[in-house]
C-alpha cells in the first residue's frame, strides 16, 4: 500500500452559523491541519454550505491546484452532495471529497469545548488520511424504464397512476383487494366540505378503467422486485398466476388500517352493542339508518376523538383526519337526526385545514356539545341502569370545567386512528425501504424530500407514510409523479459511482462473495473461473468485500485501505 | 489524569449513523469517546478492521447496525452478528478482553438509544481500564 | 361521585337569551379580560361551561353571574362572537327563575307573552280596583284630585303601597332564602360561621346603596347611568313609602317636590338613555335585547311620565279630572311594574346583586380558611 | 355507480345560508337553474329548499314517496350538509338510499358564467356523472416553459422539480433574493433542523440551474392567452448593481449614509440603503432600495458615495426599470403569506412595550447568523447621536429575560381577526419554547394556547419533549399583556388548573398567524383565479384537485393557497410541479376549470353516464 505522491489537499471548516463554533475550535482545526501530511491550505468560514462559502473551496481548489477536499462540517448526510457540486464545479473529481461530520456527532451532542474540539480534530485528521486513498470515480447513466408500479389502488395510487398517464407515461396498478378506492370507499361525505367521496373517487375510477396507459391488477400482490431505479422487475402474483413486469419506478401508497377499538378496554368496543367505530358509521350513513342495535333511533350520539391515537399505551402520534371527521358527524347526525343530541369527546380540536376552522365554529354554532378529556385519561363507557332515560353512560374528568361527568348517550362512535397495515413490513422489506418505530414508511427527508425514500426509484404517498387526509395524500401521490416523471423526461438516470468490483486476478473462484450478496449481483464466470459484479444491480452494502478470503473484491469508496487510514486517523 | 477511553464507532450509513445524526439534531449529550466510521451496512466491517483498531490502541470498538429485520441490504446485520461471535473468540485468543468489542443494533430513529449506548460503553471501558494491547501483529496484508 | 351533564340544558337556556353561548370554545379571553374575575370567582368562561355541559346544580349554585356587570368587554374581544356579557346576563335571568318559589318568572321569562299578559292583568285588576275604590270608598268624584273629598285619597293608596310593598317584599325574602340555599346553604365546600354572617352583613346596603363594584369596569358611564337611575329610583320608593302624603299635600312641600323631580328626571332620562342604547345597539349590551327587557323599560318610562303628568296636570293646569284619570292610569303602569318586575323578574337583581356580593364575600373568607392550616384545624374543632 | 335512464329524479335546490324561498323570482341565476333542471327529461320535481332550517327527514320522505322520486339531486352551495337527511328519507320512503347526488356550486351575483355551471353541476347530478369528469378540456400544443411567481421555498421547490426533468423555468421573486420567509427561520420544528440547511442548498441550486431563470425585484404585471399558451408581462425593478460584477465585498455599504429596519431582521436591526438582504443571499450581490436611496429620492442630487467606492464598478444608479415578455405553458403562484400584524390586537401590547416581539422578530433574534448571533437578549434604551432619538435596539451584549411568554393565535381563530387556524403557530411557538430553554436553561418559559394542534409526523412527540423540558403549558390563550410596578405582567386564565395567572415576564412571544400577502387581490385579478373568503387563493376543488385553479394552466402552492408548514409546502409545491410537467411532457394540457356550456356538459354527461354504466 504506497501513499500517492504529493497528495495537495485543502481543509474546510464549516462555522455552521454558532452551530459548531460554539463548542468547537474551528480555527484551531484549520491550524493544526495546516500540519498535517498533504495539507496545503486550511480554512475556517461562517457557513461553508452558503454561495460563498461553496465559492471559497471551488477558488481554493484552482489556485493552489488541490486535489483532495476535506469539509469539516455538518452530516455527509446533509451537504456531501453540495459539496461534491462545489468540487464538480471546480473541475474536480466529486469523489476526491471527504467529510468530517462534527456537527451532529460532534458539536451538537458534546458540552465540553475541549473535548470536542479534540474529537473534531481526531475525526478531520481520519478525513485527511483517508481522502488521500480517495480515487476520482465517474458516474454512469443507466436506462429509464418509464413504466410505473403503483401499489394500492386507493385515493393515493389513482392520482400518482393518473398524473403519469396522462402525461403519456404507462402504470399498472396491484391492488390487493377486488376493487379499487381504498378506504375513501367507506365514507360517505368528506371533511369539511361535505363533499361526496362517492363522486371523488367514480371520478378518478372512471378515468383509471378508461385509460389506455394504465392497467390495472385487482386482488394482486408484489411478490419480489429487483433491480434497481429505472430498471426494476417486479414479480406480482395476480390471483394465484405470476406476471413479471419491466417497470422503472415504483410508488409505494398502500394506505392504513384502522385502530382496533376493542384493545381499548374501557371503551367496551365488542362488548357493548351500542359503541361503534367511526367507519361503522359511515356504513349507518351510507344505508340512511341511524340506529342502534335494538333498532331505535339514538336521542343522544356520542363522539369519542382520538381512540388509540395521542395515547401513552397505543399510538404516541395524532391520526390527523378524526377530529374533523368528528366534527363531519356531526353534522351529519344533527341532519338525519334532527331531534338528536351531539356529544363530542376530544382532547385538543385539530382544525388545521383550510376551512376547518370554519368547520368547527359551525359544528359548535349547531349545538354540539364538546367535552374535553385528557390525554392518556381516555372516558370510559358503560351500559346505564334501568332508571336512566338512555342507553349508555358515559364518564370522564371533563377537563374545561374541571368536573368528573358523566355524559348520557345512546350511540357511542369511536373515531379510530390510522396505523400501518399488516403488511407494512412485508411491503418495506419487498422494496427495501425503511419505516419508523410507528411503522409508517420513512421519506428521504421530511422537508427536502417527502416522498422520495431511502432506496433510489422507490416512492411513497398517502397515508402508507404517516396520517393524511385526501388533499394532502394527492398532493403527495402528485409529487411521486413529478419525480417520476422528471426522470422519465431525462429518459436516463445517474447511477451512484460506488459499487463492488473483483479482481480477477487474485479472485480464487470460491464464489462465497456470490452467496453473501442479497441482490444476486454478482455472477460467476465459469470460463475465467472469477466472480464478477453487476454494476447496475449493486448497491454497495460491501459485505462481499467483508467476506473475501482473497481480499479480491474491492468496495469503492469504501475500500480497506480507506477505511485503514480512518482507523488510524482517529485514533 | 483520569483515563478517557477511545472507543472506534463503526455505524452502519442506513440506521445507525442516521440515529447518531438524530441524537445530534436532537441535541442529546454523551461523552465524546467514540469517534465515528461510516459504513454503507454493518457488514462491510471486516474483522480486520476491528484487529487493526485495537492494534492502533483504541480502548473499545463499536459496531452498530439496524436492528434485525430493518437492514437496509435485507440481512447485513445478521451476517455481522455471526461474525461477532467468531471475532470475541479470537479477540479474547489474542489476550484482550472480549467485552472491549460490543455489537449493538441502533436505527435512524434511536439518537436517544445511540447516545445511550456510547455512554454505557465508555463508562464500561473506563472500568475495564485501558488496552494491555502493546503491539499485535499487523493485520494489514501488504499489496 | 360524576354529576350527570345534560345536553339539553342549552336549549332551555336559549329562552332566556343564551343564543350564542354554544359557540364558545374556551379559549379563556373573557375570564381574563374582565376586570371582575379573580379566584376563587372566575367568569364568564366556567358560567358558560356549566351552561353548555348543562350542569344545571353548579350552575343553579354559582353567585359569578351578579358579579358580572355586563360592560361587554369580554363580548368585544370574544373571538367567536360567543357573547359571554350576554350569556351571563341569560344566566342571571335563569337564576331569578330558579330562586323563584313561585315558578311565575320561569313563566314571564321563558314567555313575553305570559309576562304582558300578567302585566295588563294586573293593570286592569288595579285600574278596576281603584276606580271601584275611588267611587265608592274615596271622593267618589273624579273632580277632586287632592285635599279632602279627593278621588282617590293620599291615605288609602299610602295604605296599598305598604299592603303591596309588604306582600312583595316577603316574596323576595323567600326568593332570596332560596338563593341562600342554592348558593350558600347547600354547598358543603364553604362552611360559613354565623359570625361571619353578621359581621360581614353590612356589605348588603353598602353594595345596594352605592354600586361601587359596577365602578371598576374600565367604562364609567354605565355605572354612572346605573347608579342615577337606582338613586332616582330608591329616591322615589322612600318619597313614595314614607311621604306620599306629603307630596300630596295641597301646600306643595317644596322639599319633597324638589327630590320628586329630581328623582323623575333621573328616571325619565336614564330609561330613555337605555331605550336609546338599545335601540341603536350601541354596546354589547345593547345588542341583544330579551323582551323582558323591553317590557320592563317601557314600563318603567311609563310609570315615570304618567307619575310627572298627574302631577303637572294637577299643579300647574289644576286639572283636577285629568290628573285623576292620569293618577289611575300611572297606578295601572306602576303597580304591575312593582308586582311582575320586583320578585318575578328585572327588579330583583337590586336585591341579588348585593346579596351575592355578600355571599361571595362569606365563600372568599370560607375558603381561605378552609386553605390556610389554622382554618384546617379549626374546622375538626367546629365539626 | 350507474344511472338507469328511466330514473324519476327530484331536484332540490338549496337556498344560501340566509336566503328566504322567494315568492316570485328569486335571487339572481336561480330561476335559470330551476327551469334548466325541470326541463331535463329525468327530473320529475323540482322544489326550493333553505338551507337553515334543517328539513324533518320525515317530511321530506313523505315527499319523495309522492312523487315516487328513485333519486334525488340537492344542488346549492353546500348541498352536503343536508344529504344525510335526505339519504335517511330515501330509506323512509322505501328508495335506494345510495341514490342521493349532489351538485355544488356557487351561484355568486349570477353571472352567465356561474349560471351556467351550475346547471351543467345540476345536469351531471341528476345524470350521475362526476362534474370534474364531465367538463375536462384537453389544449394542445402546450409551451414547454413555466413560470414561477414567489422565490420562497414553495416556488424553489417547484421550479427544481421542473428544472431537474430539463424543462424551462422563469421564477419572479419579488425581493431581492430568493429564500421567502423560511430563510429568516432559525430552526425549523419539529427536527430543530436549521432552515438555512436545507434552504440555501436548494437556493444555491436554483441560482445555478441552467434550466432556470431567475428574476428578483421583479412582478408580473400582465398575463394574456389560454390554458398551455401564456404570454407573460414582467416588470424587472432596477437594481442598480449589477449582480455579475459584484463580489459582494461590503465596501458600498460601508459609505452609505442612510441606515433603515431590516426587512429581513424583521426590524430588529437595521441596514443601509444599499444592501444585502443576508449573507446567503441569492444572487449573491448587493442592492439598492431605491425608497431609501439619498441619490434616487434626490435624483441625483447629492450622495452617490457608493459609485466611487465599488471597485468593480459594479453600481448604476441611474438604472432604469424594464419590462420583460416571456411565453410560458403553466403558470404556478407561490406567493406565500404575510405575518398578521401584531399591533391590531392592542391588548398585547405590541409596539406599546418593548420586549413584546412577534414570531419573525425572535426568530431573527434566537438565530445564529441575526443580529445578535442568536442570543436571546431583551431590547435596551440606546440614544441614536445621529437622530438624537432614544430608541429600543437588540444589543448583543444586553441583559437577557429571566422568563418569557409566548402567546398562541394571535390574529388567528378570532372572528375580529382572522378566524381562520394558522397551521404552524402551534409548532413553531413549541420549537421558540425549546429554544428558549435550551439558550436559557434558568429561565421561566410559559406557552399560552388553545387547542395545540400538533398533527404532523414527529409533532405530538415533540410536544411530549417540550412538556418535559420544563416548559410551562398553559391552556387558555392569555388575555393581556399590562404593565404592574414597571413589569410586564401577563394575565390569563390556567383553564385546566383552575386559576387566574399573572405571571411578571420580561419578553412575550406573540405567535401570530399568516395571511395573504398583500397584493394577492391584485394578482388574482390579473391571473384570472378566485380567492376564498380570506383572501387566499381558490382551489378548484378541496379533495379533487388542491391545487388547481378556475384558470386552466394556472396552479397555486404554498401559503397562498391556505396556511400550511414546510413539509406540506414543499409536497404541494412537487405536486403541482408534476401538473405542469404533465402537460410539458404529453403536450396536452387537461383542465376541468370550466369553459364549457352547460349543453355541452350535459351531453358529454349523457355519453359518460352510457360508459359508465358499461364499467
Amino acid at each position: 500500500m504506497s501513499r500517492p505522491p504529493l497528495p495537495r489537499i485543502g481543509v474546510f471548516v464549516c462555522n455552521c452559523g454558532t452551530n459548531i463554533a460554539r463548542t468547537v475550535d474551528c480555527e484551531e482545526i484549520a491550524c493544526a491541519a495546516m500540519e498535517w501530511p498533504g495539507v496545503v491550505v486550511a480554512r475556517a468560514y461562517k457557513y461553508m454550505c452558503s454561495d460563498p462559502g461553496q465559492e471559497m473551496i471551488a477558488e481554493e481548489v484552482r489556485e493552489k491546484r488541490l486535489d483532495r477536499v476535506v469539509v469539516a462540517a455538518c452530516s455527509p448526510r446533509m451537504h456531501e452532495p453540495t459539496f461534491r457540486r462545489a468540487l464538480a464545479s471546480s473541475g474536480l473529481n466529486p469523489y476526491l471529497l471527504e467529510m468530517a461530520n462534527i456537527r451532529e456527532q460532534c458539536s451538537w451532542v458534546h458540552d465540553d469545548p475541549r473535548a470536542a474540539t479534540d474529537k473534531a480534530l481526531a475525526l478531520a485528521r481520519a478525513a485527511v488520511a483517508r481522502v488521500v486513498r480517495h480515487e476520482p470515480l465517474e458516474k454512469r447513466f443507466v436506462p429509464m424504464n418509464p413504466a410505473t408500479l403503483v401499489l394500492g389502488g386507493g385515493i393515493a395510487g389513482m392520482t400518482a397512476a393518473l398524473q403519469l398517464a396522462d402525461a403519456g407515461q404507462p402504470v399498472t396498478i396491484v391492488e390487493r383487494a377486488d376493487r379499487l378506492g381504498g378506504n375513501v370507499a367507506r365514507i360517505d361525505l368528506t371533511a369539511p366540505h361535505l363533499d361526496s367521496a362517492r363522486e371523488l373517487l367514480l371520478g378518478r375510477l372512471a378515468r383509471v378503467s378508461m385509460h389506455p396507459m394504465i392497467s390495472v391488477l385487482l386482488r394482486a400482490e408484489l411478490e419480489q422486485l429487483e433491480g434497481y431505479q429505472g430498471n426494476f422487475t417486479a414479480d406480482v402474483a395476480v390471483e394465484g398466476a405470476s406476471r413479471r413486469l419491466e417497470i422503472g419506478s415504483v410508488v409505494v401508497c398502500t394506505g392504513y388500517k384502522e385502530f382496533d377499538a376493542a384493545r381499548v378496554e374501557g371503551l367496551g368496543y365488542g362488548r357493548l352493542p351500542d359503541v361503534i367505530t367511526s367507519f361503522e358509521l359511515e356504513l349507518m350513513l351510507k344505508r340512511g339508518r341511524i340506529e342502534m342495535a335494538d333498532g331505535r333511533t339514538p336521542r343522544t350520539v356520542a363522539l369519542v376523538h382520538c381512540v388509540g391515537s395521542r395515547s401513552e399505551e397505543y399510538h404516541g402520534y395524532c391520526s390527523r383526519v378524526c377530529c374533523m371527521t368528528a366534527l363531519k358527524y356531526g353534522h351529519e347526525v344533527k341532519s338525519a337526526l334532527p331531534g338528536a343530541a351531539v356529544v363530542d369527546l376530544y382532547i385538543d380540536m385539530h382544525a388545521f385545514g383550510k376551512g376547518c376552522e370554519d368547520f368547527y365554529r359551525k359544528t359548535a354554532e349547531i349545538k354540539t356539545l364538546f367535552l374535553m378529556y385528557g390525554k392518556n385519561a381516555p372516558p370510559v363507557i358503560r351500559p346505564a341502569g334501568p332508571k336512566d332515560d338512555c342507553n349508555l353512560l358515559i364518564t370522564l374528568d371533563e377537563k374545561l370545567s374541571g368536573e368528573e361527568i358523566e355524559v348520557p348517550a345512546d350511540l357511542v362512535v369511536l373515531m379510530v386512528g390510522m396505523e400501518p397495515r399488516e403488511d407494512a413490513g412485508r411491503v418495506a422489506q419487498l422494496v427495501n425501504i425503511s419505516r419508523d418505530k410507528d411503522g409508517w414508511f420513512i421519506e428521504s427527508h421530511p422537508k427536502l424530500d417527502p416522498v422520495a425514500t431511502t432506496t433510489d426509484g422507490i416512492y411513497i404517498a398517502g397515508a402508507c407514510q404517516s396520517p393524511k387526509d385526501i388533499p394532502d395524500s394527492v398532493a403527495q401521490a402528485r409529487a411521486a409523479a413529478a419525480r417520476i416523471l422528471a426522470k422519465v423526461a431525462k429518459g436516463k438516470i445517474e447511477v451512484d459511482a460506488i459499487f463492488a468490483e473483483v479482481d480477477a486476478a487474485r479472485c480464487s473462484g470460491c464464489r462465497i462473495c456470490g452467496t453473501m450478496c442479497p441482490y444476486g449481483a454478482i455472477e460467476y464466470d465459469e470460463e475465467q473461473k472469477s466472480s464478477r459484479v453487476v454494476e447496475a444491480s449493486c448497491k454497495a452494502c460491501g459485505c462481499c468485500a467483508a467476506a473475501c478470503p482473497s481480499l479480491a473484491v474491492r468496495a469503492r469508496h469504501f475500500t480497506d485501505e480507506q477505511i485503514f487510514a480512518q482507523i488510524e486517523g482517529v485514533l | 489524569m483520569a483515563f478517557e477511553p477511545r472507543i472506534v464507532g463503526f455505524l452502519c450509513n442506513w440506521c445507525s449513523y442516521t440515529g447518531a445524526d438524530l441524537a445530534g439534531t436532537s441535541r442529546i449529550k454523551y461523552p465524546p469517546n467514540v469517534r465515528v466510521i461510516r459504513t454503507m451496512c454493518s457488514a462491510r466491517i471486516r474483522p480486520s478492521f476491528v484487529l487493526k483498531a485495537l492494534a492502533e490502541g483504541a480502548d473499545g470498538v463499536l459496531i452498530c447496525g439496524c436492528h434485525p429485520g430493518d437492514c437496509h441490504y435485507s440481512e447485513g446485520n445478521y451476517k455481522t452478528l455471526r461474525r461477532q461471535v467468531l471475532l470475541k473468540r479470537l479477540v479474547a485468543g489474542y489476550g484482550i478482553e472480549p467485552e472491549r468489542v460490543r455489537l449493538e443494533w441502533v436505527s435512524a430513529s434511536e439518537g436517544q438509544r445511540f447516545a445511550e449506548v456510547v455512554a454505557d460503553m465508555t463508562e464500561r471501558i473506563r472500568r475495564l481500564g485501558p488496552s494491555r494491547v502493546e503491539m499485535l501483529p499487523s493485520t494489514r496484508r501488504a499489496g | 361521585m360524576a354529576v350527570r351533564a345534560n345536553p339539553r340544558l342549552i336549549d332551555e337556556l336559549e329562552l332566556y337569551g343564551a343564543e350564542d353561548v354554544q359557540k364558545c370554545y374556551h379559549c379563556g379571553n373573557c375570564s381574563a379580560v374582565c376586570p371582575f374575575s379573580r379566584e376563587p370567582f372566575l367568569f364568564p368562561r366556567k358560567s358558560m361551561r356549566y351552561l353548555q355541559m348543562g350542569l344545571e346544580e353548579r350552575l343553579a349554585g354559582t353567585l359569578e353571574p351578579w358579579l358580572c356587570y355586563y360592560c361587554g368587554e369580554c363580548s368585544e374581544q370574544c373571538p367567536r362572537e360567543a357573547e359571554p356579557g350576554e350569556t351571563m346576563m341569560s344566566i342571571r335571568r335563569w337564576l331569578t327563575a330558579q330562586y323563584d318559589v313561585t315558578g311565575l318568572s320561569k313563566l314571564f321569562y321563558r314567555s313575553w307573552r305570559a309576562e304582558l299578559a300578567a302585566v295588563l292583568l294586573v293593570a286592569l285588576l288595579t285600574g278596576a280596583g281603584f276606580l271601584l275604590f275611588g267611587l265608592k270608598y274615596g271622593g267618589g268624584s273624579l273632580g277632586v284630585y287632592a285635599g279632602p273629598g279627593a278621588f282617590l285619597p293620599a291615605s288609602s293608596v299610602h295604605v296599598f303601597d305598604w299592603i303591596l310593598g309588604g306582600t312583595l317584599a316577603a316574596l323576595l325574602a323567600a326568593n332570596c332564602a332560596r338563593m341562600w340555599w342554592l348558593t350558600t346553604g347547600r354547598d358543603r365546600r364553604v362552611r360559613v360561621p354565623l359570625l361571619d354572617y353578621v359581621t360581614r352583613a353590612f356589605l348588603v346596603p353598602l353594595h345596594f346603596v352605592t354600586q361601587k363594584r359596577y365602578r371598576e369596569c374600565e367604562s364609567k358611564r354605565p355605572w354612572a347611568v346605573h347608579f342615577a337611575l337606582v338613586a332616582s329610583y330608591l329616591t322615589m320608593l322612600v318619597l313614595i313609602m314614607l311621604f306620599l302624603e306629603s307630596l300630596h299635600a295641597a301646600p306643595a312641600n317644596r322639599l319633597a317636590h324638589a327630590f320628586g323631580y329630581l328623582a323623575t328626571a333621573g328616571l325619565l332620562g336614564t330609561t330613555l338613555y337605555a331605550l336609546r342604547g338599545r335601540w341603536r345597539r350601541a354596546t354589547p349590551l345593547h345588542r341583544h335585547s330579551h323582551e323582558t327587557d323591553w317590557v320592563f323599560l317601557v314600563l318603567l318610562v311609563y310609570v315615570a311620565a304618567t307619575g310627572i303628568l298627574q302631577h303637572a296636570l294637577y299643579r300647574w293646569f289644576g286639572l283636577d279630572t285629568a290628573a285623576n284619570v292620569v293618577y289611575i292610569a300611572h297606578l295601572m303602569g306602576a303597580v304591575p311594574m312593582l308586582a311582575v318586575e320586583v320578585p318575578f323578574s328585572k327588579w330583583s337583581h337590586l336585591a341579588y346583586r348585593p346579596l351575592a356580593m355578600y355571599f361571595a364575600d362569606l365563600h372568599e373568607r370560607a375558603l381561605a380558611r378552609a386553605a390556610s392550616p389554622a382554618g384546617a384545624q379549626s374546622v375538626p374543632a367546629a365539626a | 355507480m350507474s344511472v338507469a335512464a328511466s330514473q324519476r329524479v327530484g331536484v332540490f335546490l338549496i337556498l344560501d345560508d340566509g336566503e328566504r324561498p322567494p315568492a316570485r323570482g328569486g335571487p339572481p341565476g336561480l330561476d335559470l337553474i330551476r327551469s334548466y333542471s325541470s326541463q331535463l327529461p329525468e327530473v320529475v320535481r323540482v322544489s326550493t329548499l333553505p338551507a337553515t332550517p334543517r328539513p324533518d327527514p320525515l317530511a321530506l320522505a313523505s315527499a319523495i314517496r309522492r312523487d315516487t322520486l328513485e333519486a334525488v339531486v340537492l344542488a346549492g352551495a353546500n348541498p352536503g350538509a343536508l344529504k344525510p337527511a335526505f339519504t335517511r328519507a330515501m330509506d323512509l320512503a322505501g328508495a335506494d338510499p345510495a341514490r342521493v347526488r349532489l351538485a355544488r356550486f356557487r351561484r355568486g351575483d349570477g353571472s352567465d358564467r356561474a349560471t351556467e355551471a351550475a346547471q351543467a353541476a345540476v345536469a351531471c347530478a341528476v345524470l350521475g356523472v362526476p362534474y370534474h369528469l364531465a367538463t375536462i378540456r384537453e389544449t394542445r400544443a402546450v409551451h414547454a416553459g413555466t413560470l414561477v411567481i414567489g422565490g420562497g421555498v414553495a416556488g424553489i421547490q417547484a421550479a427544481l422539480e421542473i428544472a431537474d426533468a430539463g424543462q424551462r423555468v422563469v421564477l419572479v421573486e419579488k425581493t431581492g433574493t430568493l429564500g421567502g420567509h423560511m430563510a429568516m427561520f432559525d430552526k425549523t420544528f419539529p427536527t430543530l433542523d436549521c432552515a438555512a440547511c436545507i434552504l440555501t442548498p436548494k437556493m444555491v441550486a436554483v441560482g445555478q440551474h441552467e434550466m432556470i431563470e431567475v428574476m428578483t425585484l421583479s412582478e408580473v404585471i400582465g398575463v394574456d392567452g389560454t390554458p398551455g399558451n401564456y404570454r407573460v408581462e414582467i416588470r424587472n425593478r432596477a437594481r442598480r448593481v449589477d449582480p455579475a460584477a459584484c463580489v459582494a465585498c461590503h465596501a458600498c455599504m460601508e459609505v452609505c449614509p442612510t441606515i433603515v429596519p431590516s426587512e429581513f431582521d424583521a426590524g430588529i436591526a437595521t441596514r443601509k440603503a444599499i444592501f444585502m438582504p443576508f449573507p446567503q443571499a441569492v444572487p449573491n450581490a448587493y442592492l439598492i432600495d431605491a425608497a431609501s436611496c439619498v441619490y434616487v429620492q434626490t435624483e441625483g442630487q447629492r450622495c452617490g458615495a457608493c459609485v466611487k467606492k465599488c471597485a468593480k464598478q459594479a453600481i448604476d444608479l441611474d438604472a432604469e426599470d424594464e419590462v420583460v415578455l416571456r411565453d410560458v405553458g403553466n403558470i404556478i403562484v407561490a406567493t406565500g403569506y404575510e405575518p398578521f400584524p401584531a399591533e391590531q390586537v392592542e391588548r398585547y401590547g405590541f409596539r406599546r412595550y418593548p420586549n413584546v416581539l412577534t414570531a419573525l422578530e425572535f426568530e431573527r433574534l434566537t438565530n445564529a447568523s441575526g443580529p445578535t448571533g442568536g442570543r436571546i437578549v431583551m431590547k435596551t434604551k440606546r440614544f441614536n447621536k445621529r437622530r438624537k432619538v432614544e430608541e429600543w435596539v437588540c444589543d448583543p451584549e444586553g441583559p437577557q429575560p429571566a422568563s418569557v411568554a409566548i402567546i398562541h393565535c394571535v390574529g388567528s381563530r378570532d372572528r375580529n381577526h382572522n378566524p381562520y387556524c394558522s397551521r404552524v403557530c402551534c409548532m413553531y411557538s413549541l420549537k421558540f419554547a425549546h429554544l428558549v430553554r435550551e439558550k436559557l436553561p434558568d429561565a421561566r418559559c410559559y406557552e399560552f394556547y388553545i387547542d395545540m394542534r400538533a398533527f404532523g409526523k414527529g409533532y405530538e412527540e415533540f410536544f411530549e419533549r417540550i412538556k418535559e423540558e420544563g416548559v410551562a403549558v398553559v391552556r387558555g390563550r392569555s388575555a393581556k399583556v399590562i404593565e404592574k410596578d414597571g413589569r410586564m405582567v401577563v394575565r390569563g386564565e390556567d383553564i385546566l388548573g383552575d386559576r387566574m395567572l399573572e405571571y411578571p415576564v420580561d419578553m412575550v412571544l406573540l405567535s401570530v398567524g399568516l395571511q395573504p400577502s398583500p397584493g394577492s387581490a391584485d394578482l388574482a385579478a390579473l391571473l384570472g383565479i378566485g380567492r376564498d373568503e380570506h383572501g387566499f387563493f381558490r382551489e378548484l376543488e378541496y379533495n379533487a384537485d388542491p391545487t388547481g385553479t378556475e384558470r386552466g394552466g394556472i396552479f397555486v402552492a404554498g401559503v397562498c393557497q391556505g396556511p400550511k408548514d414546510i413539509p406540506d409546502t414543499v409536497a404541494q409545491a412537487a405536486a403541482v410541479a408534476a401538473r405542469a410537467l404533465r402537460s410539458v411532457v404529453s403536450g396536452i394540457e387537461r383542465d376541468s376549470s370550466g369553459g364549457l356550456t352547460a349543453a355541452q356538459v350535459e351531453s358529454r354527461a349523457r355519453e359518460l353516464a352510457t360508459q359508465l354504466a358499461a364499467l
